[in-house]
């Protein structure tokens, strides 16, 4: 279903956990939801047709002190997309697992959380992915604190 | 008791990857994949690049299909900075983001036909493909890597024969594409190895976040070039390729006809290319905020979320690689098969390890 | 039963057909005239300004010192032939040249100094094909 | 039998004392004395001459160049490429020469939990099985009943099956012996596709054993003297040709030494000369499968004008470029499609052709045996 109708759905049925929708192009919306409500609006958003999980991405806001998880999902049928976003604590960031409800994001959950430590509950296999057998634990790659060492 | 083969790193056919299987006899029961041995950290590397210097980085994430991965970046870019690209540069980008999906096509079928030792067609396709690279070097200077598409437009216009010497090999290549279908998908041998094998239903496709050809190979009519278009694609006619079965020949059924599609757009994009400049002027800054742009590349869906940071520099660049989504379906396809269709399967993905690693 | 016989006949017809396959030592493709190759530095028109050491993405230009002036000093192991440097020179002093054989055995011999870098475009000395008869029956072919 | 060159006898140099001859236990004198005699003589370079030249080395030597150089250049060309170019003076005949030194450079690896002794045995054996095979083969009549073979009997066709059933077991141990995942799927492949293809290739071997009534292979040719038994036995020809194929593992039903598979089946472990002897009895394979099939449908040296030898290879050297294109016209079949079609398709054609020619021989009595 189109992204207005499903704004409107949204605001009504997630009201306590929302904490901003907005659209931002036609057919492209952005949702930030508190992470206790992530799994509904998933489960909502699943239900309207939103069922093709695009990718899972971390952003790591040192200076807010948080870490923000961004789901982008697609229903095919509307040709619309959707931008699923909570914020975590950049301490320990941790959320459910979204695995049960999107089977695709299963390699994207698990990226994720080794280049940022967003721990997934529930995830089965939080795993080793990416990077080389000897990367010590805790060192998470894309955390602003890590720095390349500016080459030559 | 099934044993563990690593059908990995050191294999003739593997690539960049290791699966490990369990096999039991010659049936394979399990699969898990242990990527990461191409993994350079670009989305790193796009934290200390301005976006200028970063367009011949990302084609490096999937070098196969070169004008495509950074026309994706480009887009993500002048999204943010709200810029308008000349119309055309827009008709330029089109005909080397298609010539480079024939290119990238054409090696994927080499690959397929390399699986079950068919070497004649893994040639025949390599042969053709040298000819777009020849036609991609006149336009940009580079056969493979071309950075030719950047923020603001594009490099340089079409130099003087180009358009006569698109046109020999494009008809060509026209001709040339139907001695394929009669070596490769009406050769009884190779249907036996690819109909029936790794199927991938439709609700499985769109719910594992298949793309591109692979998708379109079940069933799902989806394609962002036409659904969610960009450049001057609206502006010119093909068709979407669908087909309903979902195993590897339809997979590589889809992207042969695609070449043909791709043949007919180049040559509209040539016939009715517009005057006026290539390039316009780009703000010095990306300015805040977050933008999330997709484009069809060979392989399927690319999605670039870029946030902005106020200087030259993106803040944070997911690259959402369309082969890290189809590798969910190589492991999900990998079960209960007999050894012999591993390779099968994986190539009828097209999945390349450059994209997955980044 | 066609579909089995078909591969033997196109087999067979493509065997009389002529070959794609260059001589590469012996015989070398014919680049295209607006190819990335080695880039030659213009030593006069040189300013030494860094513009190509700053746009360079993986580091591959430093100044070095030459005769009390600046010049880019190109290291091969780190470019990736984008051709940003020779863009954005302000005074047009970098400039391609179709020569793409430029492997060496070392590192060091991959880092060219100014005065490498300055030396005029080599022509090549072995037959030059192109591709021809892309409409013929014989399919293309290089001559 | 009168032979083309002239016999040596032992020199006895006049104004030197004759050769004293060693005394020797029982058994051995018997030897030396018949040693002495003219007919061992003439027995002993006969059957150097045939060793050494015709059916023996020099001939499989040749052989395989002549192969692997048509081979590479038969791919090249539908490939649209060149192919052997430099060694050699028709662009690349002495392609084998280079291959061969250079595999005699390499050096020969033992992996290290291997079964050294069957692991080192294994390609031995392997080229052995090759070449004795060619031994009874029957190429041209020498005189009335006399033929050129290395050894005649009335069962050579029952002797060739018989050492075409070993390969397997050659192919088991290689695997087995080199102690490596993919050589035991590779030995299990190869028992899985040598036994299927052997029953059909029996069937096909019956249906012309009964058309030419003996197990002779010479007899079979002199009985296609005026109608060649690929007529009366199509059938029998076609599952002949693909159950050779795939007790030789050419492509397409090569899955024993599936490269994109499992590497190199049984011999992914082979260096140097070692596996050298085992891509030269592939070649090998290849001759003996082409006179095989040249002698049971295209009636061997049967022909008009030229020498019956020359009419053999002629047939042979056609036939061997068809068991070599495979390769590139069709891709590999998948392990349960090969043994399905090998089980369920050839051997039913296989039935009904010996049907035909037993209908043939005793029903309607149109060819007498």
């Amino acid at each position: 279903m189109d992204v207005e109708r499903l704004l409107e759905e949204i605001k009504t049925k997630l009201s306590d956990v929302l904490v901003e929708a907005k659209i931002d192009r036609p057919r492209y919306a952005s949702i930030k939801v508190k992470p206790e409500g992530m799994v509904k609006a998933a489960t909502l958003l699943k239900e309207n047709g939103f069922n093709h999980p695009l990718s899972v991405s971390g952003v790591d806001y040192p200076d807010r002190g948080e870490v923000e998880v961004v789901y982008h999902v697609s229903c095919l049928d509307s040709k619309s997309l959707v931008a699923l976003k909570t914020a975590l604590p950049r301490g320990q960031p941790s959320m459910p697992s979204l695995r049960e409800i999107w089977r695709g994001v299963h390699f994207h959950e698990r990226e994720t959380w080794e280049m940022l430590g967003v721990k997934f509950e529930g995830h089965p296999e939080l795993k080793r992915f990416l990077l080389q057998e000897d990367w010590e634990e805790g060192v998470y790659p894309l955390r602003k604190e890590f720095k390349l060492k500016p080459e030559s | 008791m099934p044993i563990r083969v690593a059908w990995g790193i050191q294999h003739p056919m593997s690539g960049h990857l290791t699966l490990y299987l369990d096999v039991d006899g010659d049936i394979v029961l399990n699969t898990e994949a242990d990527v990461g041995y191409t993994h350079r950290g670009l989305e790193k590397i796009a934290e200390y690049r301005n976006f200028i210097q970063y367009v011949p980085v990302i084609e490096r994430a999937c070098d196969f299909d070169a004008s495509n991965f950074a026309l994706g970046y480009v887009r993500a870019v002048e999204a943010l900075m709200g810029i308008e690209v000349p119309e055309r540069a827009k008709y330029l980008r089109v005909i080397a983001a298609e010539l480079s999906r024939i290119m990238s096509h054409l090696y994927a079928q080499a690959l397929l036909s390399m699986t079950g030792g068919f070497e004649t067609m893994t040639v025949w396709s390599a042969n053709d493909r040298e000819l777009i690279l020849d036609l991609l070097e006149r336009l940009s200077g580079a056969r493979v890597t071309h950075t030719y598409i950047i923020p603001g437009g594009v490099r340089a216009d079409i130099p003087k024969g180009f358009k006569e010497k698109a046109y020999d090999v494009l008809n060509y290549l026209e001709r040339r594409i139907w001695d394929y279908y009669k070596m490769l998908f009406q050769n009884k041998t190779f249907q036996d190895r690819t109909m029936g094998v790794g199927v991938l239903s439709k609700q499985d496709a769109i719910e594992l976040g298949i793309t591109g050809p692979n998708l379109r190979a079940s069933g799902v009519d989806f394609d962002v070039r036409r659904d969610d278009p960009y450049e001057a694609y609206d502006k010119l006619d093909f068709e979407v390729v669908v087909e309903k079965e979902g195993d590897s020949y339809a997979r590589a059924l889809v992207r042969f006809y695609e070449i043909a599609q791709s043949i007919k757009i180049i040559k509209q994009a040539l016939k009715d290319l517009p005057e006026g400049p290539i390039r316009c002027k780009t703000p010095p800054m990306l300015p805040r905020g977050e933008t999330y742009t997709r484009i069809e590349s060979g392989r399927g869906e690319l999605g670039v979320y870029i946030v902005g940071s106020g200087t030259n520099k993106p803040y944070r660049l997911k690259i959402s690689a369309p082969s890290f989504r189809n590798l969910a379906g190589l492991v999900y396809l990998c079960r209960d098969i007999p050894m012999g269709d591993i390779p099968v399967i994986y190539y009828s993905l097209d999945i390349l390890l450059l994209d997955v690693d980044r | 039963m066609s579909s089995y016989l078909r591969p033997l006949y196109m087999a067979l017809v493509h065997a009389f057909k002529r070959t794609f396959t260059v001589k590469y030592p012996f015989e070398i493709l014919q680049p295209a005239e607006r190819y990335r190759g080695r880039i030659k530095l213009n030593m006069d028109k040189c300013i030494g300004c860094g513009v190509c050491s700053y746009i360079c993405p993986n580091r591959a230009i430093t100044l070095v010192e030459h005769e009390g002036r600046k010049y880019p000093q190109l290291d091969y192991g780190r470019c990736c032939f984008c051709g940003f440097c020779v863009e954005y020179c302000p005074r047009a002093a970098l400039e391609h040249t179709q020569e793409y054989e430029i492997a060496a055995y070392t590192k060091e011999e991959l880092i060219y100094s100014p005065l490498k870098m300055a030396e005029p475009a080599k022509p090549f000395d072995r037959r030059i094909v192109t591709v021809k008869g892309l409409d013929s029956k014989l399919g293309p072919g290089h001559g | 039998m009168n032979l083309p060159i002239s016999l040596p006898t032992l020199p006895n140099i006049p104004g030197l004392p004759p050769i004293p001859l060693p005394v020797l236990p029982p058994p051995f004198d018997v030897l030396i004395e018949f040693m002495q005699t003219s007919e061992f003589m003439e027995f002993a370079v006969e059957l150097s001459l045939k060793l050494l030249v015709f059916p023996g080395l020099a001939f499989i030597m040749l052989y395989a160049m002549l192969a692997v150089w048509g081979e590479r250049k038969l791919h090249a060309r539908i490939h649209l490429r060149i192919g052997p170019y430099h060694v050699g003076p028709i662009f690349g005949l002495f392609q084998l020469v280079a291959d061969g030194i250079k595999l005699l450079g390499k050096e020969i690896v033992t992996p290290e939990r291997s079964h050294k002794f069957f692991y080192h045995l294994a390609p031995v054996l392997i080229m052995s099985l090759s070449m004795i095979t060619l031994a009874f083969i029957p190429f041209f009549p020498v005189g009335p009943g006399e033929y050129w073979t290395i050894y005649y009997s009335e069962y050579s066709l029952l002797i060739i099956l018989a050492l075409f059933s070993l390969r397997p077991f050659i192919m088991i141990m290689a695997g087995w012996a080199s102690n490596n995942k993919y050589t035991m799927m590779g030995a299990m492949r190869a028992a899985f596709q040598l036994l299927a293809y052997e029953v059909p290739l029996m069937l096909s071997m019956a249906s012309v054993v009964i058309l030419a009534g003996s197990f002779d292979l010479a007899k079979i040719v002199e009985s296609q003297a005026n109608m060649w038994f690929i007529v009366p036995c199509f059938l029998g020809f076609i599952v002949f040709f693909i159950s050779t194929m795939a007790e030789i593992c050419r492509r397409p039903l090569d899955i024993i030494v599936a490269e994109q598979e499992i590497v190199f089946g049984p011999w992914t472990e082979y260096t140097g000369m070692e596996y050298g002897l085992i891509m030269m009895s592939e070649y090998v394979d290849v001759a003996i499968a082409s006179f095989l099939t040249s002698i049971l449908f295209l009636g061997g040296w049967h022909g008009p004008g030229l020498h019956p030898l020359v009419w053999l290879l002629i047939k042979m050297g056609i036939l061997s470029m068809f068991f070599m294109i495979g390769r590139s016209t069709w891709p590999r079949l998948r392990i349960d499609q090969l043994l399905d079609a090998g089980w369920r398709k050839l051997i039913p054609l296989a039935l009904v052709q010996v049907f035909i020619a037993i209908v043939l021989v005793y029903v309607l009595k149109v060819i007498v045996v």
